[in-house]
């Protein structure tokens, strides 16, 4: 299993704050869930379109070129705007 | 015997309460005679210009997992860059009006340049880096705040 | 009619008494929701490297004729600089103790940038400009402190 | 008359915090009236040695070509060391 998050904007055009699925097959980095996660239609659309979208996993922001494992914690989110 | 002297510290808080500058810099600053400067930042919740008025709250959201991991590792970084004696970090998350303070960054070291230099520093990672996200009420509505090309530029400066 | 909003200010001060940073900051801050960020720096007196205990007190000299003006003529030059809401600089003089505070200075913009830079610079321009001089107290007895070729190329940086 | 003042090691060589004196004839800018008030030998002679010397005109900070006129309130100092 692998645990998903989404914030702010992202997890407001979602409608949901995250899901725990099964790791898909074939998918070992984060470009690959997206477009997993992306594929399988609304509301979940976003993910495709949204810009500059930005990763963590387990709680360090990466690329998305970064490997996804079995038992990781993904977040999906758009560029952060505190301070 | 060498005398027991307390070593570098730094600590890191995201929390909804308000915090009291004057009382982190002095409990950074006392007893520690090393210290001769010590640089601070407070960002604030602003008027959106040109809409006095507007605003009326702003709600800042965060990943509670893994905000305090990413101030410390910005933290850490400044540390690595500057010989820094001290270090304090806060951010608030919640709801907060025009003028509510949001974020307080202190940094205590011998000299000023190395305390301006590192708390520059944290602003700007932290304003890339660290997750937060602000959404602001106004009579429209709500809306998120789009991130700024200007912080991008401003962290991108430290890569040097 | 227009609504009534305070113009930008700022206000220099030279004093034997301490200050409170956390106030200082809160009066520039209280209702002028235009300001996004200020930075602030205070200076400590330090023990001095490899000498802990030796430095028992320091006096701050200084030349009552000129020192608000020459504080009031480094602000303005900061405000040709850079868009600011408002700036406070404290300086004190007479007798201090090792961790006490010599100087504060405020600076509060709409964002960080501008806040920074002219925190930074006030302090560069102060340290060459202003008319302070610290003497030492020591087991040894008392010297004037002399000034740092480092502090006369901080201020140089500025005039590119 | 001009007044002049010296500050903090400067003024503890002299010995004193100033003087009233005549601008004397001749004298028409800093570089000269240091001259003139170090020529009287001590206690001034540190006006001559001291290195890096500072000067203030009417409370300004000044080079060493600045003129001097009656009346005016000229200042001797060491580099500054405040902040």
């Amino acid at each position: 299993m692998i645990k998903i998050l989404y914030f702010a904007g992202l997890r407001e055009s979602i409608g949901s704050s995250g899901e725990e699925i099964a790791l898909p097959p074939g998918v070992s980095d984060i470009a690959r869930l997206r477009a997993h996660l992306a594929a399988r239609g609304e509301p979940w659309g976003s993910l495709a379109t949204a810009r500059n979208l930005r990763t963590a996993v387990n709680q360090r922001m990466v690329d998305e070129g970064a490997a996804v494992q079995d038992g990781d914690e993904i977040a999906f989110f758009p560029p952060v705007t505190g301070g | 015997m060498p005398v027991d002297i307390p070593g570098p510290a730094s600590s890191v808080s995201v929390q909804h309460e308000p915090f009291d500058v004057g009382a982190e810099i002095a409990a950074i600053a006392a007893g520690r005679p090393a210290i001769g400067a010590v640089a601070s930042f407070v960002g604030l919740v602003r008027e959106l210009p040109g809409c006095p008025g507007g605003l009326s709250a702003m709600t800042l959201e965060h990943y509670p997992g893994m905000t305090d991991k990413a101030l410390e590792d910005i933290v850490g970084q400044a540390r690595g860059r500057w010989q820094l004696q001290d270090v304090r970090v806060i951010h608030r998350v919640g709801r907060l009006a025009p003028g509510d303070a949001i974020v307080l960054v202190v940094v205590a070291a011998a000299h000023r340049g190395e305390a301006f230099a590192a708390c520059e520093f944290i602003m700007d990672y932290l304003k890339t880096r660290a997750p937060f996200w602000k959404k602001e009420e106004t009579r429209d509505g709500g809306h998120w705040v789009d991130a700024r090309d200007a912080d991008d530029a401003a962290a991108a400066r430290w890569d040097v």
